[in-house]
């Protein structure tokens, strides 16, 4: 399936799409609310078949959070990369897809531990790496520590 | 010639029994002295019996592994292992603060006593016995068993998890591949028609059973040498311990002494099982011979007999360091499996064997 | 059938067995295939590889000069703040004022021997050189100033 | 967290165990809480984080050429592998190439890094499955392809010889020697390899039927390497996304069919055979010319998002690279393959033993600076 099939498919169903080629990958840029619907799409769907979560990932944009999950399909051996964006940095939130892709469990762990975005509907948010009583998300790019040597 | 051969381990004991007796002439009194000097000569025996099977074990190991081994401490290392315990004795006994301190204490002693009791119907030498009894092959195979009442207690009385599964392993495993041991002990037994172990090496005085006695005899002495492995607890069966899985299994809380008193206990362990091996199916302290050629026997008795019987042991001893040193390790299950599902139906078919073989003679 | 499966599996375990052991068996028997090395006592023959990168070092020649200009590339280069290069302004011969180092200090304890300081020099002035007892007693003295006392630029280097 | 209670033993009674961070055989300071029934696990929980090092936040600050030697120290037997797929981000960035020598001095050396990690991986198994022996065995090999590493590269571990555009500095003249002696020599060692441990019929016991990964559960949990190449799914970045020439070369996937610990450890031992395979096709033809690209002395990426995977010893790791334009990266994500395997242990070790955990924990090939980063 090229992706403009993909582009089709996915518009018929969801409105608020933007896209982007720009990169390697088809980009599919979405509100963090319809975020779910979508996943559940392309993972189901058998002209998608997206059952491989390669990476699962945020970036803080310092206005905004960015969920960046990485899709490959093993049958059809299409990419895809999927972003929700985060509207509010001070209690990020959004819908969990690991019952979907197991490995989500781990990386949103990961992402809510380094980054503070917390998933909802997941079995098991806690902290992944860090202590449990650790203060602040290390990868915002607000966080100060004073133990921070700068080189 | 004839006086430096004469100068062995049997008189030197009988001078010492005589001159005591004409000394005091209290049967107590010398029975308890010779059982003083005894019970001293074993320790004095056994210690460097323990430094060498330990010097012996790293230099298998290293050399089966392609390197060197211990080579620093003394000429190529030989003195290692008495650095090594110097270390263990000064090093701090530490008794876990929740164990059970008494039973704690009291485990790595009952380990050592017991591997020591089985050292006494051992035959060393030609006439050179601690306690020749009747019953011999039968006490053996029930004091050997005392050892897992220690090992068990170790394993509770620490208050670590690690070390009551590895307790709770070695039972299982000890009470099952008792069965194996005995029954091939048996195979011995019912072909000799005695229990005492003098008698049993004086039966080999023509050939060794392993020889004489047909395949089924070279079985029961390949099942013992596997259940006796597990019974020690060496690899690959020394899941008690097993490093990669429980850490140090049963001994995980001990250190310095008490340590090194478990380390002992495995060593001496490890050298009456293979003297038990070499006395059963090896003929002991008999040299090798054949048949009729008298010649060759002649040659074969200048060796004296304590060479004849640490030579064998010490062959066996190799053998089973080579399993170490080779195979992984089983697992609990798997452990019981062999035990239930090959050793022991073998073994009993195996004694049946044996038993018709002696009823008919058909062996040598 | 089921005693042959149960003897054929018997006389498998058994040969799989032995081949282990013959293998061990072999090595047992031939020590000239020992690796191991001591290392202290070959130290006289041990000699490392010529790229073996051990610490950064400025080579100087016989009259005591330098290739470094201070240019500061390596302490750029540095992903980790070893290399400080500290500069001054040195009056030439000619009455011209020129930039060259005062002290180059080496931070042995943050070094990663990523080579990345010797590859971005563009006047060659420092190399790695192929030592590796680094061990002291004390953090301090892993600090090294690694130009010489007195040492002065090499004619001809910019 | 209470230390008594639940933690010792659950009401169910479940005996809770700790098995690491220091135990022997979880390769480092990998942390698991295990729920047993008696032997038997029922439950498994990893805990991570020992040795977390914020490698991400580091690169986040370093420059486009420095970056990369952080990530050797992620996972540190694939070094080379981890700079390379650094590398490759960064010139996808740059839209340049590699030089066709710089090229194919990456692939083999990455080819030799992926046979000393599984040399060593195949010693640690052996080990933790109680041979000890393997681990010498495999360390003689290993140490000889060390060798050719420490010539070239100065280092033996953690190399730093991958630079955006090629390699840092040309091969040492006696490498082409030294490797094609190496070939020689590994061939000849895989069969006493299989007699020591393949065939060993307690080995066999110990790994098969152990651990099994089903397909669909190795694809959901993101397994990739020989985890899930054991199961039998096909996920080789080199056939599939195939980088710096490896679409030049010959070589096979190795699939396993049942997805047990020994399909597993087969899987990576037909690995090493045919990295030797790749490292001989490749050692006679290595092209003449630069072995480096020219470069800009800063460089800078256009603003944008690049994602660069490649096939480490242990499975694919995947490097996101994001963008602002400016001389460091905005962000790094570094997709680690053992983050993914380790979390499919949960259902690999249910039900088993606690001595099976060993194995199936030996045969994902567990290194866990990677999975801390």
């Amino acid at each position: 399936m090229t992706s403009e099939e993909i582009k089709q498919s996915v518009t018929a169903l969801f409105s608020d799409v933007i896209y982007d080629e720009t990169g390697e990958f088809l980009n599919i840029l979405i509100n963090a609310s319809e975020l779910r619907p979508l996943m559940e799409l392309l993972y189901s769907k058998t002209e998608f078949k997206f059952d491989y979560l390669f990476c699962l990932t945020c970036i803080d944009w310092k206005t905004h959070l960015t969920m960046v999950y990485h899709l490959l399909s093993k049958k059809h051996r299409h990419n895809i990369v999927v972003k929700a964006k985060i509207a509010d940095t001070n209690k990020p939130e959004i819908e969990t897809v690991c019952d979907i892709w197991k490995t989500a469990d781990f990386h949103e762990r990961e992402v809510y531990d380094l980054f503070g975005v917390k998933f909802l509907n997941h079995p098991d948010m806690r902290r992944i790496l860090l202590d449990e009583d650790w203060v602040g998300y290390p990868l915002r790019k607000n966080y100060a520590d004073e133990n921070m040597i700068k080189l | 010639m004839n006086l430096l051969l004469n100068i062995s381990f049997s008189s030197l004991a009988r001078w010492i029994d005589l001159s005591l007796t004409n000394l005091l002439n209290n049967y107590m009194l010398v029975k308890a002295i010779e059982m003083v000097i005894a019970g001293l000569s074993l320790l004095v025996f056994l210690v460097p019996l323990c430094f060498f099977l330990g010097y012996m074990e790293r230099k298998v190991a290293a050399f089966m592994q392609i390197r060197l081994g211990p080579n620093r401490v003394g000429p190529k290392g030989s003195l290692q292992i008495v650095a090594d315990t110097v270390k263990l004795l000064l090093k701090e006994g530490l008794t876990p603060n929740a164990s059970d301190k008494f039973l704690f204490n009291l485990a790595p002693v009952i380990v050592v006593i017991a591997c020591m009791l089985v050292m006494a119907p051992i035959a060393f030498a030609k006439d050179f016995q601690l306690w020749d009894l009747s019953i011999g092959v039968l006490y053996i195979s029930s004091v050997s068993s005392i050892g897992v009442i220690g090992i068990l207690m170790a394993g509770w009385s620490s208050y670590n998890k690690y070390s009551l599964l590895g307790a709770m392993r070695s039972g299982a495993q000890i009470v099952s591949y008792e069965l194996s041991v005995g029954l091939s002990i048996i195979s011995i037994v019912v072909l000799t028609g005695s229990m005492r172990m003098s008698d049993i090496v004086l039966s080999q005085e023509n050939g060794w059973w392993i020889f004489k006695g047909h395949i089924p005899v070279l079985i029961s002495f390949i099942i013992f040498i596997i259940a006796s492995t597990a019974e020690i607890n060496r690899a690959p069966f020394d899941l008690a311990e097993a490093e990669q899985e429980l850490t140090a299994g049963f001994h995980t809380e001990y250190s310095g002494m008490k340590f090194a008193m478990f380390l002992l206990a495995e060593y001496i362990n490890l050298f009456v099982v293979s003297a038990i091996a070499a006395t059963l199916f090896l003929g002991g302290w008999m040299p090798f011979h054949i048949g009729h050629w008298e010649a060759f026997n002649h040659v074969m008795d200048f060796l004296p007999s304590s060479i004849w019987f640490l030579g064998k042991t010490f062959a066996i001893i190799f053998i089973i360091m080579q399993f170490r040193w080779t195979f992984p390790r089983l697992r609990v299950d798997q452990l019981l499996n062999l035990e239930w599902k090959y050793l022991l139906p073998i073994s009993m078919v195996n004694v049946l064997l044996v038993t018709i073989m002696a009823i008919m003679g058909w062996h040598f | 059938m089921f005693l042959k499966e149960y003897f054929g599996t018997i006389y498998k375990s058994v040969k799989s067995l032995l081949s282990g052991m013959k293998l061990t068996g072999y090595y047992f028997t031939h020590p000239q295939e020992i690796q191991t090395e001591e290392y202290p006592d070959n130290r006289a023959t041990l000699k490392m590889f010529d790229r073996f990168k051990g610490e950064v070092v400025m080579p100087h020649d016989e009259n005591n000069e330098h290739r470094c200009t201070g240019c500061q590339a390596c302490e750029i280069a540095c992903p980790n703040g070893t290399i400080k290069v500290i500069t001054k302004q040195e009056v030439q011969a000619d009455g011209k004022k020129k930039k060259a180092i005062d002290v180059f200090v080496y931070h042995l304890e943050l070094c990663t021997m990523c080579n990345m300081c010797v590859t971005s020099c563009p006047s060659d002035a420092i190399k790695m050189a192929q030592t590796f007892e680094h061990s002291v007693y004390d953090k301090k003295q892993l600090k090294k100033v690694l130009n010489k006392p007195g040492s002065k630029i090499m004619e001809g280097v910019e | 967290m209470s230390l008594l209670g639940e933690d010792i033993v659950t009401g169910k009674g479940e005996f809770v165990i700790n098995i690491g961070p220091q135990h022997p055989s979880t390769h480092g300071v990998l942390h698991l809480k295990v729920w047993l029934d008696g032997e038997t696990i029922n439950k498994i929980q990893p805990h991570l984080g020992y040795i977390h090092r914020s490698i991400e936040k580091m690169s986040e600050c370093l420059s486009y050429r420095n970056f990369i030697y952080v990530t050797s120290r992620m996972d540190y037997l694939s070094a080379h592998i981890n700079n390379q797929a650094c590398a490759l981000a960064v010139e996808k960035g740059l839209q340049i190439e590699a030089t066709p020598r710089g090229r194919v001095i990456r692939l083999l050396m990455a080819e030799l890094t992926r046979l000393q990690s599984h040399l060593l991986w195949w010693g640690c198994t052996g080990l933790d499955l109680g041979a000890v022996t393997p681990f010498f065995y495999a360390f003689r090999e290993r140490e000889a392809i060390m060798d050719i590493m420490d010539e070239t590269c100065g280092a033996r571990l953690t190399m730093n010889y991958c630079v955006p555009g090629g390699v840092m500095y040309d091969v040492h003249p006696n490498f082409q020697k030294r490797v094609k002696d190496i070939i020689v020599q590994l061939r000849s060692r895989f069969d006493e390899y299989d007699q020591l441990l393949t065939g060993n019929v307690i080995f066999e016991q110990r790994t098969k039927g152990v651990g099994y990964l089903s397909p669909e559960d190795a694809v959901s949990y993101g397994c990739t390497g020989a985890t899930a190449r054991g199961s039998g799914v096909s996920c080789d970045i080199r056939k599939w996304f195939p980088y710096d020439g490896y679409e030049n070369v010959q070589f096979n996937e190795i699939l396993g069919k049942t997805g047990d610990c020994y399909d597993r450890y087969m899987v990576r031992m037909a690995e090493m055979k045919e990295s030797v395979n790749i490292i001989e096709q490749l050692i006679n033809n290595i092209p003449e010319g630069d072995f480096q690209a020219k470069t800009k002395m800063v460089l800078k990426l256009a603003k944008g998002e690049y994602y660069q995977r490649v096939e480490t010893a242990r499975g694919e790791l995947g490097v996101y690279i994001v963008s602002d334009g400016a001389a460091s990266p905005y962000r790094i994500k570094y997709r680690s393959p053992n983050f993914s395997n380790l979390s499919a242990l949960e259902v690999m070790a249910k039900g088993a033993k606690i001595g099976d955990l060993v194995a199936i924990m030996s045969t994902i090939d567990l290194v866990i600076p990677d999975v801390d980063r």
